[in-house]
This record gives C-alpha cells, structure tokens and sequence, in this order.
C-alpha cells in the first residue's frame, strides 16, 4: 500500500547513493520536482535510465548526482543540444558519465521486458546502425522457428522509478492520461515507485480501463501541484516553452548553471519556493 | 508567382508535403517533417494518418507541437497509445508507409547520423543520438528525409551511422533483410535527391527555381551526380503558402502566450 | 479504409475456404453473429485460433467449418464441456480436428508478437507441463544476456481477425470497452479485419487513452445490434447465462445440435431472425 | 454450531477463505476459488486484491461472476486491463502472492490435471485444458488448491501434468527454476492437505468437523499420509456462513432474473 507523504520523506526513504534510477515521462508528466529534490539531498552515483534526459537530467547530471545514463534520445526537444549533458560526455564535467545509448524502440520494448518480469526484449531493429559496435548491451538472437535474426537488449530493472501523474485517491491508486510514455512499464519494473501527483482526490472518476497503477504497486505518493512544470499536465497546464528555451542560456555556461541551481533549488526548500523564486527571476529579467 | 514571394523553407516545406499522398500512414518526426506532414494534411491529403513516437495516432494539431509530445498532439489524436505500443504494434509491425525523418548528418547512401561528429568515445560535438528514427528508418514501407542542405550536412561518408539508409549502396539492405524499401527522397532547401536505381548514392532529381547546379554542388559534401532529367522544381501554389503561413502564425501566437514563472 | 457493410457481404469477401480465423472476445464480446454467418455461407477448412473457444467454436466445429483449433482452454464457461469440441476430438466428428494446445499466458503472448511484426514470443512459463511433449510449437531459447531459460511459441499470424465491439463511427473507428482480452491484437495480427458493432454513431465520444482501432486497421465494419449474444456487451446487455446452460443440453446430442443449427442459423437469413426464432423455441419450450 | 448447521461445501469454502491473508494480491480462478476469495474480501480481508485472467485488477464483485470475464468484475475492479498485460505485467512479472486454483484432477505431489482423461492422443475424456494455469503454477509466490476429494479426483499420478505441482516431490520445483513456491495448500470438503516439508508429498494436516480418517482413506488414491499433528478444521463462524449464504443468494437471483432470447 503506497504511503501518502512529502516529497522530502518519499525521496529520503527510496533512493540511495548508487541506485538504479528513472524518472521517466515522455516530454508530458516529467517528475521535475522529484528532480529537484534529488538535487537538495545531493544524492551520487546514480545511474540514471530515461529516454529523452530533457533538462530533469542535464540538471541531475551537471550536478554531479549521476555516474551512468541510460537513454535513447538526449537532446532539449525544440531547441537543441542539452548542454550539462554534453559536457559530461564531452568532457567529463563535473565527473565522467558512462553511458548505455539505445533507439526508443529498444528502450521501450527494454521497459516492457522489465515491467514483465523477463530478462530480455526481443525486437526488429538496430540493423545497420553503428550503434551495435558501441553497446555491448545490443545482441542479436535466432527464432526458434524462422531462424530469422532479431535484436535483444537486457530488461530493464530499476531500484526507484519515479513519475508524476496526475491524480491519486486517498488510498493511493494512481491515474494518468494523455501521453502515456513507458510510466506505467518504468513503475512496474521497479523495486520503489515514488509517484507525485496534481491533486489528491476522495474519487478518481477513470473511465474504463483507464491507465491505473493500484496502490499496492506504488510506494510513495506525494502531492505536487505543478510538479511537472515545465513540462505539461495534461488537463492542468501546458508545457512552458520559454523555460525549455531559456534553459539553453542558463545551461550553456557552467558557472551560471551552478548558480541558477544555487539560488533556485538547493536553497529553496521545496517546489512550491523554487516556483516563487523562479517568477522573481523572470520578473527581474522583465524589468531588465 | 515568382521565386520572391517565398523563402527557401517554405520551398522545402511544400516540396515535401507534396511527396505524402492522402490516406498514407506516416510516421513523423518533430520539426521539419512535422511541418510538412501538417501542411499535406491542411492541403492536398486530409486523410493522411499522422503517428508521433510520444502515442498519438491520427493527430490533427492546429498548432504545430514544439516537442514530440506536446498535449495539442493527444487532444487531436483519435487516441494516444503508450510509447512502448507505437513502437511495437504500430512501427515494428510494418504498418506505416511513410517515415518521416529530419538529420544532422547525411550522406551520399542517405545514412543518417543524429548521434555524434568525430569519434564515439570522444566526439568533437555530442548530438542528441538516435530517438525513434533507427526503426523508422529500418520498419517503414519508404522513408522521407528533409534537411537543410550544406556542406557540413551532406557528407560522403557519416561519421556515425545512426540509422541506415542504403549503406554502401546497391542491394545491401535486402543483404542485411531490413523489411523496409528505406530513404525514397531527401528534400532540402535547394533540391530534391532520390537514390540511384542502381547505385543507390543519391542523385539531384529536381531543382529549387532559382537555383543553381553550383550552389548544390557547393553545398554537398561529395561530387553529387545529378539525373539525366533534372526537372525544376513546381513553384508552391498560393494556397499551400497560405496555409503554411496561417499554420506557423497560429503556432507562434500559441507559444508567444506563455510566459516562464506561470 | 473501413468499408461500412453487412455482414454477409464482409464474410463473403474477407473469409475464405481454409483460411486461418480467430473470432476473438474473452468471455465478452463475443462475435456469435459472425460465427453464425460463417456457417450459414459454409466455409470450410478453417484453422481457427481462440484462446477460450465457447460455444462460437463448438457450432462452428461441430458443424464442420474448421480442420484445424490452436486454443488454450475449451469448455462452456461456469458449465462444463463444449460437447462438440469433445466429439471432434476424441471421435472426430464430423471429421477430424488438429489441436495446437497452449496455455492462455502463451497463447495471449503469441498474439502480441503477431501485433508487434515479431515471429515468435518468449514468456516464463510451460516448465514442468506436459503440454511441452505433445505441442512442437512450444520451444525453448536462452537470455542471450542472463542465459536463463525461457519458452517461446510462434507468433499468431491471421488471414482475417472478427471481433464485436460496442461502437464504430461512420469512419469505421471502432471502439470498444470493458474486458478487453486480445481483441486489439488479435486485429493488429491479421491481413483482413471483420469488426461488428452495437451502432454506428456520428462521434464515438471516447475517453483519453481508449481502446481505439483506427478505421485504416479494419476492412469491414458491420452493425449487428446484439451480435454478441449469448455473451455480452457492456453497457449494452448482460451475458445470457441460462443459454450458456441449455447449450449443454442442445450440443450433448448430435442430431439435436444438428436439429438446431438448421432451425436456427441455417434456415435463419441474419442475425436478427435468429434472434427470432430462438425467442420463438424458447416461448414454446416454456408453454412445454 | 454444530456441523450439522453448515454443508461440506460450505465448510471447504470457509476454510479455503481463511487461508488469504489481508492485503495478499490473489490470482483468481473462476468457481470454488473465487467464491472462496470473495468471502475472505466479505469477511476478514477487505483488502484483499482479486486479480482475473480476463484483466480485472481489484475486483470486488457484489454478486459471484459466473464466467471469468463477467461484467459484474470489470465494473467492480480498480482497472481493467487486456488479457496479455495481466499475464505478462501482472502474473510472469512475479506480483502474485497467491494463485487460487481450482483442479479436475490433483496427484499426491498437487500437480494437476486439466487436460485429459487418458492418453492425450487418444484420450478418454478431453478436459477444457489448461487457461492460466500453468503459468499461475509456476509464477504465483504460493498457490492454493480447492477441490472437492474423490478417489476420482485424488490420483497417485495424473494423467496428463497441465499445471505443475511438487512433481515428484523433493526439491523438483528449485531444480526445474521455478520462481514461485507452488502448492502449499489444498482444501476438500473433507479435510487440509499441505505438502510434507521434505517429500512434499500431501499429507493431511486438518479434519473438518465429523470426518473420519477412514472417508479420507477412502477418498484419495495413494495410501494416504496424516500428519504427526492433524487439528481440528475450526468450524465456519456464524458471520462468515451468513456473508457466504447471502453471497451466494444474491448471485442466485441476479442470475435467475435472466431469459434465453432476451
């Protein structure tokens, strides 16, 4: 049964130095304030799984908290290059980062295999790509009845997965809609789940066979309004693209990164400062 | 018309669009190919399906998405699968007739490198990597491509081959048993190249009005061939730009209205 | 394009003699009026696929349609036996039937794999079940990673897929709700897609993330109002389970099923007659 | 009470019902055990999860389903999901504390036998088969069995393994990777049966009420074993026979309300 509690505690209790982690949502729903939060405990040497990093992980890998990224798309969707991730790879800033590079597909079918228990993903892909040559976790395998050859790539297994979603019971069932992503996979094939959510309800009101995740599958469930700002909420607001905009500038230069990060989130104490904090800068930036 | 009454994106736009006919299933890629696709399906082809790797399946955006799962996709959408089903029940089991891909790097094979310039292990500049587009381009029936076109672009031989193409060209991917015919087109801001039915290295088939065969020559990274018929390229209609133009207005009043902080 | 037209028109077209069918539905949905046109035009040779074959299946093959049943569990759901699928195997009549046996966890795999493009499915189960010596199609493969273990079976690959849903627009988007089982996948697995609906609306008015098939999936969408009974529809009407009961008594004896199917499929021009008449045998069997 | 205020039916439901735990994630098969789950959920175990083969997740039907994928489920679950997810997501995935079956036939180390009746080829009754249990043999952490004893149904050897049990006892389970603990329990209508700790062979553990060891004997088709310390099955309580009674009228009349033709 998910516990209902503050993202601090749910972040203290479920992720550690050096666990397997992924806060997934595929550009709607990205857990930022779990991000964030990460941040202030000033957790190390995660090794990080997501599809598309977005800034969630140039923020986790600038400040250091990463040591392994598993990801299959790393850039700012709409605007470039994630520049705290590229001088990770580029040049080991602030510490070398290994990393696992797959296609979404093989990362996804990877979600699935985890979120079912199996070792490994079969899927129809990678042919030709040099990819193969970089990553010893891409294999090739034989049909037992064709003969014909197929990829495969490890499942994967997560010690914490961590989303947003839109809405939770009292007792911690979970909803989400819209775009779906691999949430429910990465949930499910993790040993925690930590869920923070738009609003804590008496009723979720789903329609049939609605995306759900049963209480008893989550281990934490912290309410957030705004949590995935600035990515989007499907039905509660819309994705902030000056931010993702702006966020090129702010990550370009590593002392101004810091500084951001400085003033915006270790020394805020939760998200709902980090939002205030943040509309004072913009304000200062409007009057110039 | 004449050449000055649009720019070369807007050539490159409705030239691609043009390439999608009605009813065709297509996989689309954000930017670019998400433009053109749009616009064929404001104009020439309202029954073009529109798939997006996020989940949206026959999306009908009135505003162009900034990102690949942008809520305008979901809400248009005749409804939105997990990611991990667009991949496997939709893509993968060969359902999609034309994928639809942007690049950073092209070669003469039309392979396409999204992931890094220079070496692997230490890259002169890392970029983004692969995404949906090594499937798309191994799964979809014909694939599309659009880019800019400049020396640093188009180049004789990618550094990385994110997503195949034609490889060394010839039959090599029927050797390899990729299920897909792979890149039909590329489309730039100054040309149309379709791969050689033989060789399969790309060769310029139409031409951009007003431009020339140097400035495409210049702007390829290898001594391009062009086709025995070279035909210039149709001049966008006054229609079709009007409505690329009410699509790109309506998408910047759309993004203008947010404002950071809210 | 879903072409919008009567049944009888979309079995004539998309079935043919020897071709392999599911006519798919757990428990619900349950395309009874295509499974009865299938046997008023006669085909034959059929290899049909199912995971729980109810009563569809036992007219079908008791009437002869199908030389070949790849099924996972084959009785009269909360009743007993399916009488005519017993006959044609352990008698083999009308005429010999070739089972191909699985277990629903494989069989449901093996539609995924169909709807995925991928040959085979690899699951975690079979070990220690006897159904490994009698079923060629069950194999076993290693993790290329781990080296574990696990089954596979091949892929479920369709000539036509015929399921009921409750709703299609005058598209022929088709939705549909409730207890899903392998309808979507089963679609997705086939050349040919017979759908029947409970109505045809202007707007399917679907909630976010429903179970949609698009109108490019499907070849032939039918309105068969109640074309699911004896099973159900929900939101429609409920499962008939006093016929569930009587079909043990009807298919028990050759000659009475025989007697029945005559009277009420064969000499019956659609659906909606049958409806009739059966409402006719069942007022005269309560006069007695 | 005294026995004669309950049936054997009632007694092995009640008994079946309190071996679930509060909060366990059950795998329901459809008829005794599921009659059995709902009564634990009625009784001591509100919060036990009801999980059905046909995608119900936290099933709480108000009247017993008749078919493993009745409407009275979906409407009654958290969510409903398709058959491949509960398999593949839900079950293989290892999230199930107890499997609930029901058998046809069950041999001394509790394998079953759903399939045939003789030889498989030529077999002299051909059973329904395997559905889901075979994989909720093997992937549940625990499994339960109920079933009513005979020397029909209680063989030395099935037939035909469709669901795995203790196979031929020891650590065959271990030794074949099987993840889950497979049977640790079945309940008749005449007594309890657990595995022995070693052979894993079932031997009788608990009576019901009025019993004889000498009907057991009877009953079973290996020279049954009774355990060092055999208990007394505790007779239903008054609340839970009127919670199972009241279940089963309700599920009586909603049923009877229905009519061929309509």
């Amino acid at each position: 049964m998910a516990q209902i509690t503050s993202l601090r505690e749910a972040v203290k209790e479920l992720v550690a130095d050096g666990d397997t982690v992924a806060l997934e949502g595929f550009t709607h729903l990205i857990p930022f304030a779990a991000g964030h939060e990460i941040i202030r405990q000033e957790l190390e040497r995660l090794t990080l799984v997501r599809m598309t990093p977005d800034l969630i992980y140039d923020q986790l890998v600038g400040m250091g908290c990463a040591t392994g990224l598993v990801f299959s798309w790393g850039g700012n969707p709409g605007v470039g290059s994630l520049h705290r991730l590229r001088d990770a790879i580029e040049r080991g800033w602030p510490h070398p980062l290994e990393i696992e590079e797959h296609s979404h597909a093989a990362l996804a079918n990877a979600y699935v295999a985890g979120a079912s228990g199996l070792p490994f993903a079969v899927l129809r892909g990678y042919s030709g790509s040099d990819l193969v040559k970089h990553n010893p976790n891409i294999r090739f395998i034989n049909c037992p009845f064709t003969g014909e050859e197929l990829a495969a790539v490890p499942a994967v297994k997560l010690d914490t997965a961590v989303i947003h979603a839109q809405k939770a019971d009292r007792r911690g069932n979970v909803l989400l809609w819209g775009v779906l992503g691999v949430q429910k996979e990465a949930a499910l094939a993790a040993r925690r789940v930590i869920v923070t959510v738009e609003e804590i309800v008496d009723d979720l009101d789903a329609w049939p066979n609605a995306c759900i995740l049963p209480s008893w599958v989550v281990s934490a469930v912290c309410c957030v309004p705004g949590g995935s700002f600035p990515s989007y909420a499907h039905g509660y607001y819309d994705r902030n693209n000056p931010f993702y905009q702006q966020w090129d500038g702010i990550a370009r230069d590593r002392d101004r990164f810091r500084a951001w990060v400085q003033r915006h989130i270790l020394d805020t104490a939760d998200f709902d400062e980090f939002r205030r904090v943040l509309a004072e800068t913009s304000e200062a930036e409007q009057r110039g | 018309m004449t050449g000055a009454d649009y720019d070369t994106n807007e050539i490159m736009t409705v030239t691609a669009s043009r390439r999608l006919r009605d009813g065709a299933v297509c996989f689309v890629g954000i930017g670019l190919p998400s433009t053109a696709a749009n616009l064929a399906r404001l104009t020439h082809a309202p029954d073009l399906v529109l798939i997006y790797e996020s989940g949206p399946i026959g999306a009908k955006p009135h505003v162009l998405p900034l990102s690949i799962g942008d809520g305008e996709l979901a809400e248009t959408a005749d409804t939105v699968v997990s990611t991990p089903e667009i991949f496997r029940y939709w893509l993968q089991s060969g359902r999609i007739d034309v994928g639809f891909l942007g690049a950073a790097q092209i070669d003469r094979y039309a392979n396409i490198n999204t992931t890094v310039i220079g070496d692997y292990e230490h890259p002169k500049v890392r970029l983004p990597g692969a995404g949906g587009a090594p499937e798309i381009a191994g799964s979809a029936h014909e694939v599309l491509i659009m880019l800019r076109q400049s020396g640093r672009s188009f180049v004789d031989t990618v550094d990385f081959i994110t997503s195949v193409g034609h490889l060394d060209g010839g039959n090599a991917r029927e050797r390899l048993g990729l299920p897909g015919k792979g890149p039909v087109g590329v489309v730039t801001d100054l040309c149309v190249m379709t791969p050689d039915p033989e060789t399969r290295e790309l060769t310029v088939t139409e031409i951009h009005p007003g431009v020339t065969r140097e400035q495409i020559r210049e702007a390829t990274g290898w001594p391009v061939r062009f086709a025995e018929r070279v035909t210039d390229t149709p001049e966008p209609s006054r229609h079709e730009l009007e409505v690329l133009r009410d699509l790109k207005r309506r998408t910047d009043e759309a993004h203008r209205s947010d404002a950071v902080g809210r």
